[in-house]
């Protein structure tokens, strides 16, 4: 498809100094810069440049190392033993091990409600310890090869011990606390003594536009640097305009729609792969996405770690897809398809993959429920919704999303045999081991599955003139959204 | 009936009224689908978690309890706390409050003067070129939404000319330290009000002018420029001054538009997201400022227009 | 000073005013006469070079010096929203921009009869009374140093004393060098001030000449009717030791002969702005004519409407027959609506004027006597034919008639109901006197042919005089005064009684 | 030719939205398979979904013209007879009890009303509909009702009653009647209120779903794409703006006429 310019603005060598100004869609007094409550991007990309996490994901969502130097499992894979690098928070203390229990404790305390919560769950706290300043050693309730992924999961920031009020944050990331209007603006001073090494500008300052236009109009107006979040006719728009460079952020997002398996229509195996074939998923991208990004192969996470390459794509077999569905004795069956606007281009995919639907000779009507309340609305109602993904490693998405205890099961997939599986994953200190199980499990997925994963979106960041150092991340990793590699030439 | 005695009737009035508002409105935030703590939850609806957050936001306490709870706070000036974020709701509002506050207070300062002078060049021209020039623009601009002239001056002022700045991005809450952030949003602001003003007051401006008392004037020897700004507009104002208390309610969809548009974090970004967040106490506060305001420029108005129509004796 | 030839108003190809012409000098009064709709106000506002749009104007007016203009009704021509002093003092600035404005405001005050405190000046129009709105409207005059004035009917609806005022005030002017011309159609006004009188018949002139000589020797047959058509103030002479009545007496009871139809007892009724009428009670028999006389703002209308039915009084009831009727119009029977009617002061106010007259008399019959539409309009035609209308006027929407005829037609809207008793208030002030003799006798025809009892409010004693056989002078909501006509117009004991017939400016210049 | 000059103009305005608007959904026939977002497509080019921009505007007229005036005659059946009833009611506690809780319903700000009411309903056309009359029925009411007080306070008034009319003959045939000029001028300006009202809904994303046909959602949904296919954005904008200032234009007259006739 025609695909958004990808640009990206490195202009030259790293050049040291100014003030990087970055725009976002906020969430006005919702904003919090508790990097535990971080559930907005741009909470997620500040939290980034105020704390660390002791691991974060790379590009494939492998995990890199962080604060934690490194990890060691005990044979039985049920106590890790990590080892913190030398670091120190903005106020000169050093990073120890008793910050890191505090942190953990605190994300996990059972009376609160922060969202890391349930991954923290597999380490049992109470058996936990610091076995020094620089050495935690965190005992687990079950066998877990995984656990890595568990220091990089989504808000897991290693706060000074007895912290609790966050309006002068004090973190061990590149950047130290300027000063913070909510809803508006964060403006960040860079920290010299990163132990990565220093940020290259000297300031860097959040600025909050929740129109996409607007946060467009500023950077051509001069007014940012970098917008975060734009679309791709935006990208076209400008295409080989000097005032605007566009970056991809490759395989940020999975779009798909779930049907649920627990009840009518869906239930239905036949059906379910009658829909898998119906499904003309370039078109989709092309105009849902504009073009920007992959189509998708009814499983989660191409590219990543672990991903089944191997599975054959599925193509569109409109012929079959009919047969099937009559033969599911499903033709004509009225069918909702739950969208909202709770998500960029839900509502687009819901009305064009409508039509292909009644291309099939089912007979959709397009519900666009509250956009506020749609996660928890399509969990449990419904039977077909619109869904989609930010990154996270495999492991992740069948843990929360595809076991029989999984709390997010929104295509109530449950089955002993593919819980069995993970159990044994997990279990599997050998890579390579886990690679095949993790293989079959997608299998069953891709046969029987409820989701219909159609497309991988990029995500396209704008910048200004000059800007450099921006990279290709997917949205949640390491690299995304990290504004101390960045420079202003 | 006697001004003092009016005013305070109406005073008591509009107190009844704007409890009555947050009532209604804390009904229908509650007949919304959904509550915080499921907007809290966002993508990870976990039900055991929801039902957490609702206990940590005290909404597991029935809806009565709640609103008689905000209530008897009202009566000792605490508006309670954002559900969502925790911060004391006055000092959201206040901070919220800035930057809407000066954009409608100019809009204010700049509207009336502009429209009455549309509308009484227009009234003076009844019929000519000027006058019917002025009316058809009034009535196209009228009908342009203002998003969509947001869009347009921008594209046009800020990004092909340059002479403004498209946005407020990274702009303090005092808006006045860059006034020309202000220009396409006050422009924004003022298209439809002015039109819609300034007709009502050609309406009464060539009424008056058709007047017995007019003509008198004329005849006691009076100056023509006397006559018309002295006798003739006074009357002429009169309704307009009732439809400027309704601009109030105007100003305020077309601040939510602006502050969209032009990224200005003001009451209007407030509303949108607090009924997004479901975050009641904010969501009063907001109600109650509105309401307050309403109440407040519609009394003004009606004194106003009692003090500008001697004659009606307040009969609204 | 004032020199008119040849004046010719037009509109669409019909002439409304055709050669008139006519002189006035310093100091004089001339007086233009005639029936409604015959030119005057038109030929008065030409003097200021005004028109009506659409009205096109030729011939010679030549005014020497400014000329000011007191129009019929002043409330219109006041500000509503300036403050009176305001107002004066930037008229006098205007006038004289060399200060002294406050000054120059105090002197012609005075002249104007006014007060000339602060207070009065702080007031707003709506806040004087209708005599002072005028004075006010003089005062606003005689700032810009004219030497004429127009006067359009000074006095129409106005109280007898306070038409005497007013011809103080015109005479006063006159005195002090100003022409004054006087458009009016009440004959016994202009008797009282003009030099001259220009008689006027459908926009010529039907005759002109010394004052003197057109009251005494009319040349025109049209004049003579004008004439002849005036109503004598008194019956009987006025006897020259009034014998004042001590106040507190109360009037005397004076039983009406035959059946009591209608009986007011113990009313009292306001408006919002305060109480109004106190205490009042009176009778009247059977098929005979009460009037209500008092000056302007005495309750004679709020006791007319409370006994039509369409002001609920606080305390009292009205008995028809010696039944009481309900307060309230609404809850009144049919019939009884039927039986009490009332015609209003303002006759052009009481149409619709989106539909046609005789749509709107007919509706009467319908209503209250049952009648099919076509029956009704019949009917309708038939009792405007009975007043003066023809079907060709009534078949015209309000805006087409003049205030003669539409006051007609609402005449002919109440009595369509066959009623027993005829509420009038102030039905022929603006009629001339040719018409206003027509309108009189219908009612009195229709008082002995039906038995129909009249309750008439006026202003003017020649028409209580020429109607009713029983008096009630009302005073600040109290009756101050009852008797039979003969008795209390001869022999009024009350000196509001006697201020109301005194003042009569016929009699003033009597000679 | 004086009448042409009168009319002509708006209702030649009036006319093209209109017809477009109405007979639009007919002309439209079956939809074309979908392009590529913003493409150049065929004559006025694709929109943001890929949809064929000229088959869009000709289905996306009837529900904003439907809807605004449905809306609006809604709040006028809804408001003026309530403005009327409480005017001729001579009854204090009657007028308070009726007009005060529309005072209520003014003192909220319309678009909190709007954003409220439409995220507690089912979306839809007939919710948007309902929402827009609930908040722009108190404003008709109480001008109804001030420009009826004045006319109920007229002598014609108690004349009719004297003649024993009906109080449903005095408020339809005389007052009703009589107000029609105060109403007619209200109704331009509040037609296009409405029209903005159901615009303004769906730039804030309540009321109608995103990809509806509608020319005000077109005008919003396609705004991003405002230079790369300006058409999906200028076309129905200026269809909107055509249809109210046709239709004030229009109300203009017809006041413009009735002023003179009487
Ligand atoms: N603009 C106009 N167009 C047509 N006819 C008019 C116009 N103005 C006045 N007339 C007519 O001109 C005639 C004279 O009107 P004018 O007002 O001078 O009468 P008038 O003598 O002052 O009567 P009144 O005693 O009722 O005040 C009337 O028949 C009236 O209907
Ligand atoms: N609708 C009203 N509201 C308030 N006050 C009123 C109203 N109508 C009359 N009044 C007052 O009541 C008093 C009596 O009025 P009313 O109309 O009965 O007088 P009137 O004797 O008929 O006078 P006129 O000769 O001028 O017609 C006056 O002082 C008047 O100002
Ligand atoms: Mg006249
Ligand atoms: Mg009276």
């Amino acid at each position: 498809g025609p695909g958004p310019a990808t640009g990206t603005a490195a202009t030259g060598r790293p050049r040291r100094g100014g003030r990087l100004r970055v725009a976002f869609a906020g969430g006005g007094a919702q904003e919090t810069l508790d990097p535990h409550l971080s559930n907005l991007f741009v909470e997620a990309s500040r939290s980034k440049a105020l704390f660390d996490k002791l691991a974060d994901y790379g590009p494939d969502l492998s995990v890199q190392p962080r604060l934690a130097e490194r990890w060691e499992p005990d044979a039985a894979l049920t106590t890790w033993r990590v080892t913190l690098r030398q670091a120190a928070f903005h106020d000169g203390r050093p990073v120890r091990a008793a910050d890191v229990l505090y942190s953990y404790a605190r994300i996990g305390d059972p009376a609160r409600a922060f969202r890391a919560r349930t991954t923290l769950a597999v380490i049992d706290l109470a058996r936990s310890r610091a076995v020094d300043d620089r050495t935690v050693e965190f005992a687990l309730r079950q066998p877990f090869a995984e656990f890595p992924n568990v220091l990089a999961a989504f808000g897991v920031f290693i706060v000074p011990e007895g912290t609790e009020d966050f309006t002068r944050p004090v973190g061990s990331g590149p950047f130290v606390f300027g000063s913070f209007e909510p809803g508006r603006s964060l403006l960040l001073r860079r920290n010299p003594d990163y132990w990565e090494g220093a940020p290259h500008v000297d300031e860097l300052q959040y600025l909050i536009a929740n129109e996409e236009s607007a946060r467009v109009n500023a950077l051509l107006g001069g007014q940012v640097d970098y917008a975060h979040d734009i679309t791709a006719t935006t990208a076209r728009t400008y295409r080989g305009n000097d005032r605007l460079a566009v970056t991809r952020l490759t395989n940020s997002g999975m779009q798909a729609f779930a049907m649920k398996l627990d009840r009518p229509p869906f239930d239905d195996r036949d059906l379910r792969e009658a829909m898998f074939l119906l499904a003309d998923r370039e078109q989709l991208v092309d105009t849902v996405l504009g073009g920007a990004g992959q189509t998708g192969n009814d499983l989660f996470g191409r590219g990543y770690q672990y991903y089944a390459e191997e599975i054959p794509q599925r193509a569109r077999d409109l012929d079959r897809a009919q047969w099937l569905v009559r033969k599911a004795g499903a033709k004509g069956l009225r069918i909702r398809l739950d969208t909202s606007a709770a998500a960029g281009g839900f509502v687009e995919s819901a009305s064009v993959f409508a039509d292909q639907m009644r291309q099939a000779g089912l007979d959709v009507r397009v519900a666009v429920g509250d956009k506020d309340t749609y996660w928890k609305d399509v969990l449990d109602g419904g039977s077909l919704c619109c869904f989609r993904s930010g990154a996270m490693p495999i492991e992740s998405h069948f843990s929360q999303r595809l076991l029989s205890t999984s709390t997010t099961n929104i295509t109530k997939w449950r089955r002993p045999e593919f819980d069995a599986l993970y159990t044994r994953a997990v279990s599997l200190a050998d890579e390579k081991a886990r690679r095949d199980v993790y293989a079959e499990m997608q299998r069953m997925q891709h046969a029987e599955g409820g989701y219909l994963v159609w497309g991988f979106a990029d995500w396209l960041v704008a910048t200004a003139p000059g800007v450099g150092g921006v990279v290709d991340a997917p949205a949640n990793t390491l690299d995304w959204a990290r504004f101390d590699k960045v420079w202003l030439a | 009936m006697s001004l003092p005695g009016y005013a305070v009737r109406r005073l008591l009035l509009g107190l009844a009224q704007i409890v009555a508002v947050t009532m209604l409105v804390f009904a229908l935030t509650e007949a919304l689908p959904g509550d915080a703590a499921v907007v809290l939850a966002g993508d990870v609806p976990d039900p055991a978690r929801i039902d957490r957050i609702r206990q940590e936001l005290g909404l597991d306490r029935p809806a009565p309890v709640r609103y008689a709870d905000w209530l008897l706070g009202l009566l000792r000036g605490d508006l309670g706390s954002s559900l969502t974020a925790g911060r004391p709701v006055t000092g959201f509002l206040a901070d919220a409050g800035g930057p809407t506050v000066q954009l409608a207070a100019i809009t204010l300062l700049l509207l009336v003067p502009l429209a009455v002078a549309v509308g009484v060049v227009a009234a003076i021209r009844e019929g000519r070129l000027l006058d019917r020039a002025l009316t058809s623009v009034g009535i196209g601009l009228y009908s342009v939404p203002e998003f969509a002239l947001a869009v347009v001056l921008v594209a046009l002022f800020a990004l092909r000319l340059g002479w403004f700045p498209p946005t407020a991005v990274g702009v303090g809450p005092d808006l006045l330290a860059q006034p020309a952030v202000l220009v396409l949003p006050l422009l924004v602001l003022l298209a439809r009000p002015i039109c819609s003003i300034s007709r009502l007051v050609r309406a009464g401006m060539i009424d008056a002018l058709r007047s017995d008392y007019v003509r008198h004037a004329h005849r006691l020897g009076l100056s023509t420029r006397r006559v018309r700004l002295a006798h003739a507009l006074p009357n002429a104002v009169a309704p307009a001054v009732q439809q400027l208390a309704r601009t109030t309610d105007w100003l305020l969809s077309g601040v939510i538009t602006v502050e969209a548009v032009f990224v200005v974090p003001g009451l209007g970004t407030a509303l949108v997201s607090a009924v997004s967040a479901r975050d009641i106490p904010v969501i009063q506060g907001l109600a109650l400022v509105f309401a307050a305001t309403t109440v407040a420029v519609n009394l003004v108005a009606d004194v106003v227009a009692f003090r500008l129509a001697p004659r009606a004796g307040g009969a609204a | 000073m004032i020199r008119v030839v040849g004046l010719r108003a037009e509109t669409g190809g019909s002439a409304l005013v055709d050669g008139v012409s006519f002189e006035l000098a310093a100091g004089r009064v001339l007086a233009l006469v005639g029936a409604s709709g015959s030119g005057k106000t038109t030929i008065g506002r030409a003097l200021l070079g005004e028109h009506a749009p659409g009205v096109a104007l030729s011939g010679t007016v030549e005014v020497g010096g400014r000329i000011g203009y007191l129009p019929q009704h002043p409330a219109s021509v006041l500000n509503p929203v300036r403050r009176v002093g305001a107002v004066l003092r930037e008229i006098a600035r205007r006038h004289a921009p060399d200060g002294a404005a406050a000054e120059r405001v105090a002197s012609v005050l005075r002249r104007a009869g006014l007060p000339t405190g602060e207070d009065l000046l702080r007031r707003y129009p709506h806040q004087l009374s209708g005599g002072q709105q005028q004075r006010l409207v003089l005062a606003q005059t005689l700032l810009t140093a004219p030497s004429a004035i127009v006067a359009d009917e000074p006095t129409t609806g106005q109280d007898a004393v306070t038409r005497g005022e007013v011809v103080d005030e015109l005479r006063g002017l006159a005195g002090q060098g100003i022409a004054v011309v006087l458009l009016s159609h009440d004959l016994d006004v202009v008797r009282a001030l003009a030099d001259q009188v220009v008689v006027l018949r459908g926009g010529r002139v039907a005759e002109s000449g010394h004052a003197e000589d057109v009251f005494t020797r009319p040349a025109h047959d049209y004049t003579r009717r004008l004439l002849a058509a005036r109503l004598p103030a008194t019956p009987l002479p006025v006897p020259a030791v009034p014998s004042p009545a001590p106040a507190g007496i109360p009037p005397g009871p004076a039983a009406p002969p035959g059946r009591v139809r209608i009986e007011v007892a113990g009313l009292t009724a306001g408006h919002r702005s305060g109480p109004v009428l106190d205490d009042v009670s009176l009778r009247v028999a059977a098929g005979q004519c009460l009037a209500l006389v008092g000056r302007s703002g005495s309750g004679k209308t709020t006791l007319a409407r409370c006994v039509a039915g369409l002001h609920e009084p606080a305390r009292g009831t009205v008995l028809l027959d010696g039944r009481p009727l309900a307060p309230s119009l609404s809850r009144r029977r049919r019939e009884d609506v039927a039986r009490v009617q009332y015609v209003f002061q303002d006759a052009h106010a009481s149409f619709d004027p989106g539909r046609t007259v005789a749509e709107q008399v007919s509706r009467t019959a319908i209503r209250l006597r049952g009648l099919g539409p076509g029956q009704a309009r019949e009917a309708a035609l038939d009792m405007l034919g009975r007043v003066g209308l023809g079907p060709a006027a009534a078949a015209r929407r309000p805006g087409g008639l003049s205030g003669g005829e539409l006051q007609r037609a609402a005449l002919a809207r109440a009595l369509l109901a066959s009623p027993d008793v005829l509420i009038c208030d102030e039905i022929t002030s603006g009629l001339d006197t040719v018409t206003q003799a027509g309108v009189l006798d219908l009612l009195d025809g229709l008082r002995r042919a039906l038995g129909l009892t009249l309750v008439l409010i006026s202003h003017d004693m020649g028409v209580v005089a020429r109607l009713a056989d029983h008096v009630v002078i009302l005073s600040e909501g109290r009756i101050a005064e009852e008797g039979g006509a003969a008795h209390v117009l001869a022999r009024p004991r009350h000196p509001l009684t006697r201020a109301l017939l005194d003042r009569h400016p016929h009699q003033e210049n009597q000679i | 030719m004086r009448s042409a000059l009168r009319w002509g103009p708006g209702i030649a305005l009036l006319s093209v939205p209109l017809v477009v608007a109405l007979a639009g959904p007919w002309l439209a026939g079956e939809p074309d398979p979908r392009g590529v977002p913003y493409g150049s497509g065929p004559l006025l080019g694709t929109d943001f979904v890929g949809r064929d921009v000229g088959e869009q505007v000709l289905l996306g007229g009837r529900t904003v013209v439907v809807v605004a005036l449905a809306a609006t005659v809604l709040a006028y059946l809804a408001g003026t007879p309530l403005g009327v009833l409480t005017a001729m009611t001579g009854r204090r506690w009657l007028d308070e009890l009726l007009m005060r809780p529309l005072d209520l319903l003014l003192a909220i700000p319309s678009l909190l009303l709007l954003i409220l009411l439409a995220a507690a309903a089912p979306p839809g056309a007939l919710t948007l509909i309902v929402i827009v009359a609930v908040i722009n029925m108190p404003e008709v009411a109480r001008i109804s009702r001030a420009a009826a007080l004045e006319i109920a306070a007229r002598p014609a008034m108690e004349a009719m009653r004297l003649q024993g009319e009906s109080r449903w003959r005095r408020a339809a045939g005389y007052v009703g009647r009589s107000m029609l000029r105060t109403l007619l001028a209200d109704l331009g300006v509040r037609v296009v209120g409405a029209l903005y009202l159901v615009a303004t809904a769906s730039f804030l994303g309540v009321g109608v779903p995103p990809d509806a046909s509608d020319w005000a959602v077109m005008v919003d949904r396609n705004r991003t794409g405002m230079f790369l296919q300006p058409w999906a954005v200028v076309v129905p904008a200026l269809l909107v703006v055509t249809l109210s200032v046709g239709l004030n234009l229009l109300f203009d007259g017809v006041r413009r006429h009735r002023e003179e006739a009487t």
